[in-house]
């Protein structure tokens, strides 16, 4: 089920659960699943320095992120027997306790559902050009860094 | 000749968008030349992409080129 | 974050997509949580001989079933430095396209929770005394065998 | 003595749950006497659990006990 067109994938502001309800509803007429595997990223309330994070801004190179998980897409539909894919991340002020990313795949049996969800989750966080810029209560502020 | 200049995240604390003119004509100049220009980048990571796609070698720069620099990505 | 009393994991009927979107809502006082990961079955219409699967039926000896997963549970808590771990089955007719389990783990790092998660899946396949009966458009019927 | 069967899934099919009374004393010798009055347990996979516990080794019944009969597990 490889997509030739570019599909978005970002958001503005957080990942709603209501979205991502009605996105698993969505599901219920593919009966040819039998296995979903999601992953959502939650922006933590960290502390650094004595200081506590209170939101993460993000910011994209949007058209080169497009492009790039256009690529990546195609990739995982030729690697796995994926009924469904879908991807979806925040750009803008997310506070701590929101939903940033959001990676939803499915297939017939779980493995490959679950292989490709993880797959996907490591190649969105170091091969989109995404920043987060990490929101202090004080309005100071630091960039995130992936490890 | 003129290129554009695009920055991102912590990058683009420090160097905005904007035309620059150089003699330079691969991305491999060019970073000897950005580094000299803007003193911050030399120590950082960081990536280029031209046209918007990610220079993973060095490749030739012509006129009216757009050139991104990016820092290490952090999304997710 | 061990748990001593024995939680009840049986629904009757399907786990439906609104029951998933609270599971979800509800972790967002939870600010030193960075990642979930959700695993979720659903029933499949699957052809056999012919004949088509238009649900499954699920019993379960649960007295067994909930000793055995509160031992899991706290294996798994041992194992991993999760925040949350919630897991649902269905009791009952269980349709095709509606889902009948759901594991939701939540960690600091990813990497926890989506281990935890498959492991989970895993262990509950093999180790739980559940069945599924395969109820036919026919009204017949064949007993599932996980593979 | 006496005993209680409980089956569940394909078993629960041809053996209902019932009180027995057996003279054996130990679950391995439970299984060769319940393979002879149930034939069609004797080709199939299937797993014991005494008192709701799993029995993963011989074990020694006791009168009022309850045996649990289960075919493979097919849950998920």
């Amino acid at each position: 089920m490889s997509e030739k067109k570019i599909k978005n994938i970002f958001v503005d502001g957080p990942v709603s659960p209501e979205f991502i309800a009605k996105s698993i509803a969505n599901h219920n007429i593919k009966t040819e699943i039998g296995g979903h595997s999601i992953f959502m990223g939650q922006v933590r309330k960290d502390e650094i320095d004595g200081k506590i994070v209170s939101a993460i801004d993000y910011t994209a190179f949007e058209d080169l992120a497009l492009n790039k998980i256009h690529e990546i897409r195609e990739e995982i539909f030729d690697k796995y027997p994926l009924s469904c894919m879908h991807i979806h991340h925040s750009l803008g002020t997310i506070k701590a306790g929101e939903i940033c990313l959001f990676v939803f795949t499915s297939s017939k049996h779980r493995k490959p559902a679950i292989e490709a969800c993880n797959e996907l989750v490591e190649r969105i966080k170091s091969e989109l050009p995404i920043w987060g810029k990490e929101i202090f209560a004080d309005a100071s502020h630091q960039w995130k860094e992936n490890i | 000749m003129e290129i554009e200049i695009i920055s991102f995240g912590k990058i683009s604390e420090f160097i905005s968008n904007q035309k620059i003119t150089i003699d330079c004509g691969t991305t491999d100049e060019l970073k000897t030349h950005l580094e000299n220009i803007f003193p911050q980048l030399a120590g950082m990571k960081y990536k280029l992409a031209l046209n918007k796609n990610l220079v993973q070698q060095n490749s030739e720069i012509k006129n009216s080129d757009s050139i991104a620099i990016m820092p290490p990505f952090s999304g997710g």
